[in-house]
């Protein structure tokens, strides 16, 4: 029963992805994917990781998907020129396509034949201890049970550290790369509406709620900065969509405090750890962690809002 | 969660991982539309990462780590995604091109505008 | 402070600049970048003692041992690297400093994204682990293609874009190839995994085991290959290279490639020691040798200057691949492997000089074409110097470093009697000398007497003075890759530290065939 | 198999067919209104019977409340979302009088 649902759950991701790539229309190509982002989150979820499927439907359906759709709308303004398909490139699509998938699986089944053979002969061959499990047995001596918070913050928190620094280079590079033009108002929804007041009332303080729940939770169970930052984002998306809030060429001070907020927080702890003579990165306890993931989700979030609009900053209201 | 894990449905999720693969191979070659390739690039990454995990949970017990590296893989490819299309952005605006022949040579030197003979 | 504070620094600093410089107000914002640039030297000069004293360095974040946590590792190769982006980064930052000023609205998006890269660069060079040193790559890959992009005009952006995809597909199959050697071996430690590597690649054909363990390093070497732009998977480099800002194009050249090829030598000389690698390093070799030749043919033939800068860049990246399979032979790895680190150190330095003086004489003569460059020798003296000096050390004249390098790898080729790999050693010398000859040649044509039909203004057919913090980090770099020829006991001691096991002292471990 | 399993299969059951008779109508209805009427009217019941079932089958009060606020929320995002792209449609099309039961033919 449960291999008919994963098997379920497989074809309908094989199938979406497919239509996100074979179809002719771009915008029913983005709504694939989207769909195809929720699938996997459930995916996710399956395989036993929820911080993943949380992770998932926020970003990589969400946020992504908001972003392949903004930019579609500002792409189609005008009727792309056509090109002919006929490009060697596209000749051999088909067959690496196909050929790559046959590798992966090869030496995916073939991961699969030495788990047998390990597991069975785990007495006899010494089995290399894998990070994973050195992080399990390590999980009793942590304040915290969610064995992916403590890999992102303690044990390699030095990863996390580069990775806010890529979301950074990103917020930075779409800056410099758009120039000094005007940041292009997403005008859509419009805001007069009263149902869309009412969603917005609704919604947002809700997400700001669920955004701080995702992070008081992480700790312990799944959840986390990462996930919690993308939800108050995708609110901050709501206000962008509808108006209320507008993209302006450049941050004021309190908004470049906001994205460096994370960083600095975080390399703070880092440093200051070599003062009372620990290693660096040695976070000095619970109260550590929740002051970095605080940092960590509301740069995230601000990063992740302004990458949508497209803007150095924010300002309330329309123009 | 055990019993979810059994070694069944970490099958399905291999194939399912080599097949997006596939298509995201498939998709970025065959793209026209930079839109389109930054999709099939979304699909194939989100195949990696799921391959990534199906891989390390052998035997059954999820494996944070690789949770951790997938959590940290989504970000970075959002970031680069919202980047790339930002310079999509601003190449359609400055040439109204939404393509590009990534896998050709570099194209002819283009005319210096200081040599446009009158 | 402790050395080990300088290893973690060296990537921290930069980070905390490009925050402050985030927040600073324009005014201020010169100050975290000029503070990075004096204290990345600054740090070295207090890591390299200790790693040269006390042999390689090995840093445990956190506290936390391999696998569980990510090692900071510096040896002789690592420091060699951190001392080019310190040299090389810091003399194309003080041009930069001209041409993009911090105080601009667009320096605060600028000058961020260059202390990113630094970081970033500083991160891969000192990262022992596969996954931090993924991050590093997307770090460097991001904000390299931004500042390429800086410009903003059509050429830059469609170069961005491609390099831009690439780059992602680059990461992405290095990410499978993680995937596949953590499900393997289960750490994610570049040394730690050699052994695992070495029982699972060295055991009986065509077991899973090996085919999953060879195929991770197969995806992971074409990644590179890509980031490394070695011939043929160099197409998105020339225009890439050429449309940068020219103190940009400086560090892509001089730094950012070399990360592919510093990884390629992590990767084939560490992870993967314990394997027979005889054939993948007459791979490797055979495509270097390709693109020694054709780099150096495609620069012969190139109409700008910048161009013919970008396509000698392919070409010296070859040389770089000569070494593997130059340390097969265990009496000529000592010499191939100090070669190696020549090279890397001699072209870094030099490339970045050239960049930069090609740049300095892009804006002095109004164009990039080598047809415009006439007069050049009147009116750009310190910027076509510099370029001939940088030109010397590509070319292997004597006393530069390029010519250790080269002489040192011909050495190594010679004890070996591999006359293939000598022939193009020297074939790439000869055209070095050749299309380093064509732009000075153009240089010191007396300008035609203007046209009767000639559009251009005439100050451009002349040229104008350019400003010394555009033509003298060109210089200074330029005739530190020539003297560093004369001054390379340090280099060699440094390189010493830590060498790939088949070229360290222990023959037991390097008599392969 | 015990009464609340019973309850919750019977639930999920109705819970299908409303979703399928949704699918039926997005499918087959000629045009935007009334595709978005099949839609959301559908399937918000379908998503309420699921939700109960749910509810039953996890006995816990919290998850009920939990899967409540769930309900609403897709309530009102389909609410909204379903006035918008009608809005939209009728911006698209103005002369089409847009509610379907004003027509008797399907545009071609």
């Amino acid at each position: 029963m449960t291999l008919a649902l994963d098997a379920l759950l497989a074809l309908a991701l094989l199938a979406l992805a497919l239509g996100a790539v074979a179809g002719a229309a771009l915008f029913r190509s983005i709504v694939m994917f989207i769909v195809f982002g929720v699938v996997l989150a459930l995916a996710w979820g399956r395989i036993g990781a929820p911080d993943l499927a949380l992770a998932e439907a926020a970003i990589g359906a969400g946020l992504t998907g908001a972003l392949l759709l903004v930019s579609y709308r500002r792409l189609v303004r005008t009727t792309p020129r056509r090109t002919p398909r006929s490009r060697p490139a596209a000749r051999l699509a088909l067959p690496l396509g196909l050929l790559s998938a046959a590798l992966v699986l090869g030496l995916g089944a073939s991961g699969f034949g030495l788990e047998d053979t390990t597991t069975a002969g785990a007495g006899t061959v010494a089995v290399p201890s894998t990070a994973g499990q050195a992080v399990l047995a390590e999980m009793a001596s942590l304040p915290l049970d969610n064995p992916v918070t403590a890999v992102l913050l303690i044990f390699r928190g030095y990863d996390t550290l580069l990775e806010l620094t890529v979301l950074l280079a990103a917020y930075l590079g779409a800056r410099l790369a758009l120039g000094g033009s005007p940041p292009l108002s997403a005008r859509s929804a419009p805001a007069a509406l009263p149902m869309v007041g009412a969603l917005l009332a609704i919604v947002v303080p809700l997400s700001a709620l669920v955004s701080l729940h995702l992070l008081h939770a992480g700790s312990d169970a799944p959840g986390g900065a990462f996930q919690g930052g993308a939800v108050l984002a995708a609110a901050g998306v709501l206000l962008v969509l509808s108006g209320r809030l507008r993209a302006i060429g450049s941050a004021p001070t309190s908004q470049r405090l906001l994205l460096v907020l994370g960083t600095l927080t975080f390399l703070g702890f880092a440093l200051a750890a070599r003062l009372v003579g620990a290693a660096l990165f040695t976070l000095p306890g619970m109260w550590a962690i929740y002051l970095i993931e605080s940092a960590l989700l509301l740069s995230i979030a601000l990063t992740l809002v302004l990458l949508f609009a497209a803007g150095g900053g924010l300002a309330w209201g329309r123009e | 969660m055990s019993l979810l894990m059994m070694s069944g449905s970490g099958a399905v999720y291999l194939l399912a991982a080599a097949g997006i693969i596939g298509i995201g191979v498939y998709g970025l070659l065959s793209a026209d539309h930079l839109l389109r390739k930054l999709l099939a690039m979304n699909l194939l990454g989100s195949g990696v990462l799921l391959l990534l995990v199906t891989l390390a949970s052998r035997g059954g017990t999820p494996d944070p780590v690789s949770h951790a590296l997938v959590l940290t893989g989504l970000v970075v490819t959002v970031s680069v995604t919202a980047f790339a299309l930002a310079l999509l952005d601003r190449l359609y605006r400055e040439t109204g091109e939404i393509r590009i022949d990534a896998a050709s040579d570099d194209p002819p030197d283009p005319a210096d505008p200081a040599d446009a003979k009158p | 402070m402790p050395s080990h504070d300088a290893l973690a620094l060296l990537v921290l600093a930069p980070l905390l600049a490009a925050c402050l410089t985030v927040l600073a107000p324009a005014a201020w914002r010169w100050l975290p970048v000029v503070g990075t640039l004096v204290a990345l030297p600054v740090l070295l000069a207090i890591l390299t003692p200790a790693v040269v004293g006390g042999g390689t360095l090995v840093l445990a974040l956190a506290g936390h041992a391999a696998p569980l946590g990510i090692h900071l590792r510096a040896d002789g190769l690592a420091l060699l690297m951190l001392w080019l982006v310190a040299l090389s980064g810091g003399a194309a930052a003080v041009a930069a400093l001209r041409s993009h000023p911090p105080a601009s609205p667009g320096g605060g998006y600028f000058w961020p994204l260059w202390l990113l890269l630094l970081a970033g660069l500083n991160a891969l060079f000192v990262s022992a682990d596969l996954f931090n040193v993924y991050v590093a790559i997307e770090l460097v890959s991001l904000s390299a293609i931004a500042l390429i992009a800086a410009g903003g005009q059509a050429d830059a952006l469609r170069a961005a874009m491609r390099y831009l995809l690439l780059a992602m597909l680059a990461s992405l199959a290095y990410l499978l190839g993680v995937a596949l050697l953590y499900a393997q071996h289960g750490s994610l430690d570049l040394y730690q995994l050699a052994a695992g590597v070495a029982q699972a690649g060295g055991g009986p054909a065509a077991t899973p085991a090996r085919a999953a363990t060879l195929t991770a390093l197969s995806l992971i070497t074409v990644a590179l290959l890509l980031k490394a732009a070695v011939f043929p998977l160099h197409m998105w480099l020339p225009q890439a290279h050429a449309q940068a800002p020219g103190p940009v194009s400086a560090v892509l050249s001089a730094l950012v490639v070399k990360t592919g090829v510093y990884l390629l030598y992590r990767l084939w000389l560490w992870t993967a020691a314990g394997l027979d690698t005889a054939a993948v390093a007459t791979l490797l070799g055979g495509l270097g040798a390709a693109a020694v030749v054709y780099g150096s043919l495609a620069a012969l033939v190139q109409v700008q200057i910048k161009r013919v800068v970008a396509y000698s860049t392919v070409a010296q990246l070859g040389y770089l691949m000569l070494v593997f399979p130059l340390v097969g032979d265990p009496r000529a790895a000592p010499g191939a492997w100090m070669g190696a680190g020549c090279q890397l150190f001699a072209h870094g330095l030099a490339k970045a000089g050239m960049f930069l003086a090609a740049a300095a004489l892009v804006h002095g003569m109004g164009s990039g074409r080598l047809d415009r460059l006439a007069g050049a020798d009147k009116s750009q003296p310190i910027s076509l110097f510099a370029f001939g000096l940088a030109g010397v050390s590509l070319m292997g004249l004597p006393p530069s470093g390029g010519f250790l390098a080269k002489w040192l790898l011909l050495e190594a080729a010679w004890m070996q009697r591999a006359w293939f790999w000598m022939a193009v050693l020297l074939l790439g010398s000869l055209l070095a000398a050749a299309y380093v000859y064509r732009v000075l040649a153009a240089a010191f044509v007396t300008p035609p007497a203007a046209a009767p039909g000639a559009a251009a203004p005439a100050q451009s057919s002349r040229g104008r003075p350019v400003p010394l913090s555009m033509s003298l980090p060109a210089l200074l770099l330029a005739m530190a890759s020539v003297a560093m020829g004369l001054w390379v006991e340090p280099l060699l001691e440094m390189l010493a530290i830590g060498p790939p096991p088949s070229v360290g002292p222990m023959p037991a471990l390097g008599g392969r065939p | 198999m015990g009464l609340n399993d019973i309850a919750s299969t019977l639930l999920l059951a109705v819970a299908a067919f409303f979703y399928l008779a949704g699918t039926v109508g997005l499918l087959r209805f000629p045009d935007v209104h009334s595709r978005l009427h099949a839609l959301t009217k559908a399937d918000n019941l379908g998503l309420l019977f699921v939700c109960l079932a749910m509810a039953l089958l996890s006995g816990s009060a919290r998850v009920a409340a939990l899967l409540a606020v769930v309900w609403l929320l897709a309530l009102v995002a389909s609410a909204v979302s379903a006035h918008l792209v009608a809005r939209r449609a009728l911006q698209f099309d103005p002369q089409a009088p847009a509610p379907a039961e004003h027509r008797a033919e399907p545009p071609a």
